[in-house]
């Protein structure tokens, strides 16, 4: 009962943001109003996600809720066997919860955008966009198998690509999302490829068929490789969606959009896409995978966090300290720390929108002004932003008593576990190093936008606190960012219902010889995991996540206060010259400045690479191709003299050289018509003589 | 012979006595009437209808007449023979028409006396020479085509044009005759017969001299290569279709090629076929290799027609090469050496009779309007005359062998007896030329409707009569082009040669 | 057997309608403009009806008993021929699952066309007489089941598509004209020689028992009416086969245009008028390709199967290459001419696959190309017709003063990109899908996934250069969609939606027929393996 | 006294016929061209009634010879005339001149 009641809502908060689309699209020239009709329907679907949520976790926390109908039916065909498409909905506690977090998150930045957007000439356009969004967000969020997965990827992409050329007056911003969508495009083609290699094996798209038949042993021809390749690849569409290494390089460049939708789309929901896609299919990633997901996880963790150090648009910050949090969370996948992914997915969501937003306000308080060596001692101006900034900031640096500290920390501990078992240590280094850029460079931005004196003197006098429809999402956010709502205990998230009841973790279906040993549950993780709904490890690696519990706690905690501490020291105390030491270590200012001349290398390769391919192709096609059949045009210049007339009919090409040559024929021919009457006869009596000669020969 | 012998064979050429005679009332008439010539061309069209009325009380009679010995006659009656006399029938008669339109020949009116019995020479020589089997009356019937068509082709005396091409003609023609002539001799002395069944048991019992068989044979198509101006033999065609009055080019391109192919056809069956095998293929006489002759005449002939006419600015000498090009294809048919290809080429004949005759109606009613048959001149006409220049339009389709026009028809026959008789080299060879011959064709179409011009064109009033001519000439490609029963039936139903 | 003959009626339609055309004076230019949207809405009425009386469970393909609205009468029926037999050719039209969509998608881009072709003021009479002699032709190619009536058909639309490109064309219009002409006219002799080889090697059994030569496809399908002594008769132990399968390849695939035959489409797109290129590109193009289909695979299927992997081969240059070529365009129809070419490839991959879901896929990507690539060139023309000048470089910012056509555009091109829930996307998907269970041809398919980026980053890029930035100044006063316009865009829109949404209907009307095609072209082998022998 | 036999007629009647090609092809003088073609004509003609006397075959060569002289005589008649008429409008009867129909 419950069951089917839930599905229905779970559709109608799914169908009604398109609904809110249409209308508002369609209205939106004749109506002014029309967008709060957008907003309300975002507020029920924030409503019915929350009941969903609420009755999915309470009642019936281990059920997988799902409705599915056959979208398309080949029937038994003479080669494939039986093909047949379905499509359809499931809920589990993971979608359940990511639901809350996209309606909320986008609800709050509709609530935000009403006060922030006003005053465009696209206004309603903008909101019917959000709602195109949300539903697309949300098709992936409930999809039950991945080609409809793959298709609310593409959707979101298309959504995304729309917001950030919103203002398309602006090159910049046309640019920006034509490459969004181009690079991401890269990853969907890996993924699609994956989705090509598991229909061929499986023929079927919905996630639980697959994985019946992988825990049957049926592998991609049949072998563990091919498993791997297969994993990789679908993975390749969360490099692109989350901006992962090496493909991360369209997210600061989305920051064209409008800020509300990079608090949206490019920071909690859209981008956590990947990481949602990779805990959708973590049961099929094999071990090589994982490795290889955990290093992409840990680079681009490492790189946009060295990155961030040097960039002085706020929101550029903001951009790369998210790939670097996303990194964080691809490597905790990778190294096996799965509830911690998704946990840190969650926190993430919040306190990165809160700091996108929070920018908003500081930015529309300086009539757009993004640079923050314009900014300075704000705090005084705009008290409730900077304290909510604040916050948010202890929450990324991962500061005890925030939500951030304890996602932050799982996937610390869980890194660091996963070196204590296969003693490869690099990802857990890689994370508290990250830990201490992450704590720097946020608090180098809230120091130097907040604090100090004002360097820009007439912005600073025009600016003033937003209005309660802007502040109010920041105050509900920076809320969220208190660890109360995970768990009772501010330093361990174990207990805490997220953990315990939200995330009740798949298992692997893959061969046991395919993956890390300590995601081969042993006898007695089954009894333990009985109680926890998690049917995961091997009791190794929980006595290993116990043992580093603490270090890491320390460890972690000594990382962020330094790197607040250097901050203050740098930026709020001036004790070291920051201007001398970027002279002095040039080459590698610039080198971060530059964002490791990622740009540049995809500009001189890639990019202008395929360019230069077509524009030679081009010239091929027209000269060459058309040569080869058309005739070398020298040639027919050569000739047009006698073409001349010829050439009318057909100017040049094919027609030309067949022209030329059957022209020339024609010539030769015509040099007999002399019109001298003697002269044919000869030419007759000739002929006469030759064919004698030659048939004599019989 | 006796005389009640032959009486009942004079019962046989009714057809020919009767345009004998149509021509004795012309001549008549054109003294009596004196400076009216008014009724000339009426009574010529009527003989011609009564001649094509006794032609088709003929069909299907199969009988030699004039009996030279026993074996032997100068003439035979079949339907092979009578099927060709109608196209000729058909040929004249639209040709009368055109005469009526012609501004040409109008300028004659003094001399149409001539004009119309000089035709029906013509008429007469080609008729005996669709149906003679002996070479004596073969080069007799000949002589009295080219004859008059000498005279025709200079017509219209005071025109440099007319006289040159005429010279040429009478020169040309003079001595390919006399060389087939020369062949003849040396045939008969071969053999001691010019009877053509007589050679071909003579040739089957005993073997000649090769060389001399060849020359002979060569010297003798020399003479037909000539009436079909099929190349090596062409030169003439252009300059004189181009020098002559256009009816007479127009008469020349269809009747007398016509009549050409009859004897040519006729010539290399009766003499060199040994049997013909249940596929319907002849088996030659392996004496000489005539087939490969043919070939490689054929091939000669209709790439170097085609390839030609691509150069022509002036429409009526392209239509001569287009005309060589075609007799060239025909000449596919003939190599095929099977019934197959025989009802090619008479199928292809009748259908080239209409695109042909049209297409040199059109450009004659166009020049008489502008006094011009320069391609060039033609910029921008086709919004100005719309049905003259649809017609054309339809007509050159027509001659490149587009569906849905009779064209294709004639076309896609002629290959179905290539590929039959596996010679797909020879059709491959074939439709290139048709692509190429595509250039020519449509280039008229675009100066018609292409090219814009600024200046405005003469609009073309076209009286009743020739109306009615242009859609006799149109409506058959259209509707043979969609449902070609009929023809194919009638070609068919006139395959059978006297002797086979 | 239905009583109403559909076929014929939808067949010969606008030659009436060519008729009164002709018969209207030449001032009357109001009433030859309705007379041919009647005569074509009347084609959709008809193509719908046809759709609502089709079976879907009946496969078609080889087997007369199983093609709908079939209409079959001697046409050319001459006897007494001693050594030839009968000379026999009938008038057979009919359609299974692979010709039905096709009908649908002529019908339809013609009606489209006709509306585009509104603003066409110089000397329409000859316009739109020639445009419905066009008509006739294509709808003919799609239904005949007569190899002969097939070619009168191909051979139809030659004459009017030459004078609509020659006469109401661009600039280089007559070069543009005579090259359709001869490639396409190059193309068809080598299909008449196969055809005419096909005519000696098959015979049918008449009801008196006599056997007889016959153009009949479905004849020529079946080995059992093969003549041993037939040049192209599989009996023949040395017979043409392999060449004259290559020779009638080359013949459809000039008409596609499958690279390097591919040349003569830009310039003829270039120079066309729009509602032509419309046209040219949303059916003449699938002539070729349906031929292949109709013809090639199920006659000659074992070299089909011998060929496949060169025919996927020839899709994925298609694909990378079109692809490439069109991103290197600065000519606005130039570029959406080479997308053409690149999405035909997607239809030589799908087919190649020789399965259900890549044929599938083929045919409903002739379909889906056939609308969204009509679309595009509309686009084009809308834009034209304003501004007079085709070079993307040249705009900007379009989309200021004309929001809706731009949105109409984005939905275009995301549909030629294949974006999910467009019709583009399903039928893509299908052929990779096909394409890649095929371990033969498995490498090129993930070569042509390429074709996935490509697509997107040609289209993005003309998108940006014309319609974002900032406005060009120049084209200050555009107006925005008219009535017309919205009249041709949003049928077309619906459809793409519609396909891309619930893509079942279209599937299941081809599905029976593919499957059919597909298992005869799997148990042909066997069945010509065993001619080998001999 | 030597016997006089079917070769030396033949002989004559190549000669005959060569010259008679010579004078067609070479001569400018239109008259001299027409007689060239009388030659050829002539030269056919002993053939035929050589053939006839020495391989008797009846009288069926003479007879031939017969007609062909008469259309010899018809055929000049006509050429002759044209020529006369080519004459009155160029005033020149040289035939390598008469080239004005050339491609």
């Amino acid at each position: 009962m419950t069951e089917s009641a839930l599905i229905n809502i779970a559709v109608a908060i799914l169908f009604l943001p398109l609904l809110g689309f249409a209308v508002t699209l369609l209205l939106g020239k004749k109506v002014k109003k029309i967008y709060l009709f957008e907003v309300f329907i975002l507020f029920l679907g924030l409503a019915g996600a929350i009941a969903i949520a609420y009755t999915k976790l309470t009642s019936l926390s281990d059920a997988e809720l799902v409705s599915e109908f056959t979208w398309i039916n080949l029937g038994n065909t003479p080669l494939l066997g039986e093909i047949k498409i379905n499509l359809g909905i499931m809920i589990d506690n993971i979608a359940a919860l990511m639901m809350v977090v996209v309606m909320l998150i986008s609800f709050l930045v509709h609530l935000f955008s009403i006060e922030y957007m006003r005053g465009d000439p696209r206004y309603n356009r903008y909101f019917a966009y959000l709602g195109l969004f949300t539903f697309s967000m949300s098709g992936i969020v409930l999809t039950h198998n991945i080609l409809m997965m793959y298709i609310f990827w593409e959707l979101v992409g298309v959504s995304s690509y729309l917001l950030i050329g919103f203002w398309f007056e602006k090159k910049s911003a046309a640019d920006a999302g034509k490459k969004a969508f181009i690079v991401n495009r890269i990853g969907d083609v890996g993924m699609f490829l994956g989705i090509l290699m598991l229909f061929t094996t499986y023929h079927t798209f919905t996630f639980d068929e697959i994985f019946a038949q992988i825990s049957q042993g049926v592998l991609p021809f049949n072998s563990g490789f091919w498993m791997s390749v297969t994993g990789i690849l679908i993975f390749c569409g969360a490099i692109g969606k989350s901006a992962q290494f090496p493909l991360h390089v369209w997210l600061p460049d989305a920051m064209e959009g409008p800020t509300p939708v990079s608090a949206l789309i490019h920071a909690a929901t859209m981008v956590a896409a990947g990481v949602y896609l990779v805990v959708r299919v973590f049961g099929i990633m094999t071990a090589d995978a994982l490795v290889f997901i955990a290093t992409i996880g840990a680079l681009s963790a490492l790189i946009p966090a060295t990155i961030a150090l040097t960039q002085n648009d706020i929101k550029k910050v903001l951009a790369y300290s998210t790939i670097s949090q996303l990194g964080y969370m691809i490597m905790s996948l990778g190294v096996g720390a799965f509830q911690f992914a998704f946990f840190h997915l969650i926190t993430h969501a919040f306190f990165k929108a809160g700091l996108f937003l929070g920018s908003g306000s500081v930015i529309h308080a300086m009539h757009h002004e993004q640079d923050i060596r314009q900014m300075g001692g704000l705090r005084k101006k705009m008290p409730i932003t900077y304290y909510t900034f604040l916050l948010f900031s202890l929450a990324i640096s991962g500061i005890p008593l925030t939500s951030g500290f304890l996602s932050k920390d799982g996937i610390l501990a869980g890194s660091f576990a996963f070196g204590t078992l296969t003693g490869n240590q690099f990802f857990a280094i890689v994370g508290f190093f990250v830990a201490l850029l992450t704590a720097f460079y946020m608090f180098r931005m809230v120091i130097i936008t907040f604090h100090g004196e004002p360097r820009n003197k007439e912005k600073y006098e025009h600016a003033h606190e937003s209005k309660a429809v802007m502040t109010v999402p920041l105050i509900i956010l920076a809320v969220l960012s208190i660890f109360i709502w995970y768990t009772p205990n501010p330093f361990n998230p174990d207990q805490g219902w997220i953990l315990s009841k939200g995330i009740n973790t798949h298992e692997q279906y893959i061969p046991e010889e395919t993956r890390y040993d300590f995601l081969v549950p042993g006898e007695a993780a089954v009894v333990e995991g009985e109680e926890t709904g998690s049917v995961m490890y091997s009791e190794s690696y929980e006595e290993a996540m116990h043992s580093v519990h603490v270090p890491t706690m320390i460890l972690s905690l000594l990382m962020a206060g330094l790197g607040i501490l250097l901050a203050f020291v740098f930026y709020q105390w001036k004790k070291v010259n920051v201007d001398r030491l970027a002279e002095k270590y040039k080459p590698l200012y610039n080198f971060s400045l530059n964002k490791w001349y990622f740009d540049e290398l995809y500009d001189k390769t890639a990019v202008s690479g395929t360019i230069g391919l077509s524009r030679f192709l081009g010239k091929f096609d027209s000269k060459v191709i058309d040569g080869i059949v058309n005739g070398s045009a020298s040639v027919t210049k050569g000739f047009s003299t006698f073409i001349g007339k010829f050439d009318n009919i057909v100017v040049d090409g094919f027609v030309n050289f067949a022209a030329y040559l059957s022209g020339f024929v024609g010539l030769i021919f015509r040099r007999f018509q002399t019109g001298k009457v003697q002269t044919y006869l000869v030419f007759v009596l000739l002929s006469v003589v030759i064919l004698l000669f030659i048939f004599n020969s019989f | 012979m006796n005389t009640e012998q032959l009486l009942s064979d004079i019962g046989f050429i009714k057809p020919e006595i009767a345009i004998a005679i149509t021509l004795v009332v012309i001549v008549v008439v054109d003294l009596i009437m004196g400076k009216n010539k008014k009724a000339l061309p009426y009574i010529s069209i009527a003989g011609l209808v009564i001649t094509g009325l006794l032609v088709i009380q003929q069909f299907g009679t199969s009988v030699s007449v004039f009996k030279t010995s026993p074996s032997t006659s100068l003439l035979v009656i079949d339907n092979f023979g009578l099927y060709f006399k109608i196209i000729i029938l058909l040929a004249s008669l639209f040709i009368i028409f055109f005469s009526m339109a012609s501004n040409e020949i109008k300028s004659t009116y003094a001399r149409h006396g001539e004009y119309y019995t000089l035709i029906f020479g013509m008429i007469l020589g080609m008729f005996l020479l669709s149906s003679a089997v002996d070479f004596i009356l073969i080069y007799l019937s000949i002589e009295l085509l080219s004859l008059s068509s000498y005279v025709l082709a200079g017509f219209v005396k005071n025109s440099l044009r007319n006289s040159e091409a005429s010279l040429k003609y009478v020169i040309y023609g003079g001595v390919s005759s006399g060389v087939m002539l020369f062949g003849i001799s040396l045939i008969y002395g071969l053999t001691g017969s010019t009877n053509l069944y007589e050679i071909n048991s003579l040739i089957q019992l005993q073997n000649f001299p090769v060389v001399t068989l060849l020359i002979a044979g060569l010297f003798v198509i020399v003479g037909f290569g000539f009436k079909i101006s099929a190349v090596p033999f062409h030169f003439w065609t252009p300059d004189v279709y181009e020098g002559a009055p256009l009816p007479i080019t127009a008469y020349l391109s269809v009747a007398s090629k016509a009549a050409g192919f009859a004897v040519l056809i006729r010539f290399i069956k009766i003499t060199f076929v040994d049997s013909i095998d249940e596929h319907g293929f002849w088996q030659l006489i392996s004496v000489v290799d005539w087939r490969s002759i043919i070939i490689l005449l054929s091939i000669l002939t209709m790439t170097l027609g085609n390839f030609s006419a691509l150069w022509q600015d002036n429409l009526k000498r392209m239509l001569a090469y287009s005309s060589i090009a075609h007799a060239g294809y025909m000449l596919l048919g003939l190599a095929v050496l099977s019934n197959e290809g025989i009802t090619a080429i008479m199928l292809y004949f009748l259908i080239y009779l209409f695109m042909n005759l049209g297409a040199f109606f059109v450009v004659m009613l166009i020049a008489n309007k502008i006094g011009s048959e320069d391609i060039d001149d033609y910029k921008g006409l086709g919004r100005s005359i719309p049905y003259l220049g649809v017609s054309l339009g339809i007509f050159l389709v027509s001659l490149i062998g587009l569906p849905p026009t009779a064209g294709f028809i004639a076309k896609i026959y002629l290959f179905i007896a290539l590929v039959d008789a596996k010679m797909i080299t020879l059709a491959v060879i074939a439709l290139l030329n048709t692509v190429v011959s595509l250039y020519y064709y449509v280039r008229v179409l675009r100066n018609l409707y292409l090219v814009q011009t600024e200046e405005k064109r003469p609009a073309i009033k076209m009286s009743l009569l020739n109306s009615i001519i242009l859609f006799l000439l149109v409506a058959p490609l259209i509707i043979f082009g969609i449902y070609f029963t009929p023809i194919v039936n009638f070609a068919k139903s006139s395959l059978s040669i006297f002797g086979f | 057997m239905h009583s109403v003959p559909y076929l014929s009626l939808i067949t010969f339609l606008p030659i009436l309608g060519m008729i009164i055309v002709l018969a209207l004076p030449k001032s009357q230019s109001k009433a030859i403009k309705y007379v041919t949207l009647l005569v074509t809405g009347i084609q959709v009425v008809i193509a719908a009806l046809i759709m609502a009386n089709y079976n879907y469970s009946l496969g078609g393909v080889f087997e007369e008993s199983s093609f709908q609205f079939v209409e079959k009468f001697k046409w050319i029926y001459i006897d007494g021929f001693s050594w030839l037999g009968k000379i026999k050719i009938d008038y057979f039209v009919g359609i299974d699952g692979i010709s039905a969509p096709l009908l649908l998608l002529t019908a339809i881009v013609t009606f489209i066309a006709t509306i585009s072709s509104w603003k066409i003021d110089k000397q329409l009479k000859g316009y739109f007489a020639l445009f419905l002699l066009l008509d006739t032709g294509m709808m003919g190619v799609f239904v005949a089941l007569d190899f002969f009536l097939f070619y009168i058909f191909w051979e139809l639309m030659l004459l009017p598509m030459y004078f609509l490109i020659g006469i109401w064309g661009g600039p280089r219009r007559e070069y543009a004209a005579i090259k359709f002409f001869l490639y396409t006219l190059l193309g068809s002799i080598f299909i008449l020689l196969v055809m005419i080889g096909l005519y000696f090697s098959t015979q049918e059994t008449l009801a008196d028992g006599t056997r007889v030569f016959t153009f009949n496809m479905l004849s020529m399908m079946n080995v059992d009416n093969s003549v041993a002594s037939g040049i192209l008769s599989p009996l023949n132990p040395n017979n043409l086969r392999f060449i004259a399968y290559i020779a009638l390849f080359a013949g459809f695939a000039i008409k596609i245009p499958m690279f390097p035959f591919h040349t003569w489409l830009p310039d003829a797109h270039v120079e066309a008028p729009t509602p032509i290129s419309v046209i040219l590109a949303g059916v003449l193009l699938k002539m070729g390709t349906y031929g292949i289909l109709r013809i090639s695979f199920p006659i000659f299927p074992e070299i089909t199967e011998q060929l496949a992997w060169y025919i996927a081969l020839f899709g994925m240059i298609n694909i990378i290459y079109g692809a490439l070529c069109a991103m290197a365009q600065r000519d606005f129809k130039k570029m959406i001419a080479y997308s053409s070419v690149s999405h035909m490839g997607y239809v030589l991959l799908g087919m190649a696959s020789l399965n259900t879901m890549g044929i599938s896929g083929a045919v409903l990507q002739m379909f889906n190309h056939g609308t969204i690539t009509a679309m595009l060139f509309l686009i084009v023309g809308v834009l034209y017709d304003r501004t007079h000048t085709r070079d993307m470089d040249a705009f900007g910012g379009v989309a200021v003063k004309m929001p809706v056509y731009t949105g109409v555009v984005t939905v275009a091109f995301f549909a030629a990109i294949g974006l999910p829930s467009l019709s583009g996307f399903i039928s893509e998907a299908f052929v990779f899908l096909g394409a890649f269970a095929v371990d033969l041809i498995r490498v090129l398919t993930i070569i042509s996934t390429a074709g996935i980026l490509l697509g997107a980053a040609y289209m993005l890029w003309a998108l940006q250069r014309v319609y974002l930035g900032k406005l060009n100044e120049k084209w200050a006063d555009l107006k925005d969609l008219d009535g017309r316009e919205y009249a041709m865009f949003i049928p077309l829109i619906l459809i793409i939606i519609f396909i891309g949404v619930y893509p079942s209907p279209m599937l299941n009307l081809m599905n029976s027929s593919v499957n059919t095609m597909v298992k005869f072209i799997a148990d042909a082998q066997t069945i010509y393996n065993s001619f080998a022998g001999f | 006294m030597i016997h006089v036999g079917l070769t030396h007629f033949l002989v004559i009647s190549i000669v005959l016929f060569a010259l008679g090609l010579y004078a067609v092809i070479t001569r400018k003088n239109a008259v001299m061209v027409l007689m060239g073609i009388e030659l050829i004509l002539n030269s056919a003609n002993i053939n035929f009634i050589a053939f006839s006397k020495f391989g008797n075959f009846g009288l069926q060569g003479q007879l031939i010879a017969l007609f062909v002289i008469i259309l010899a005589a018809a055929e000049a008649a006509v050429a002759l005339a044209i020529v006369l008429n080519i004459y009155k409008t160029v005033a020149n009867i040289n035939v390598d001149e008469i080239d004005s129909l050339k491609d």
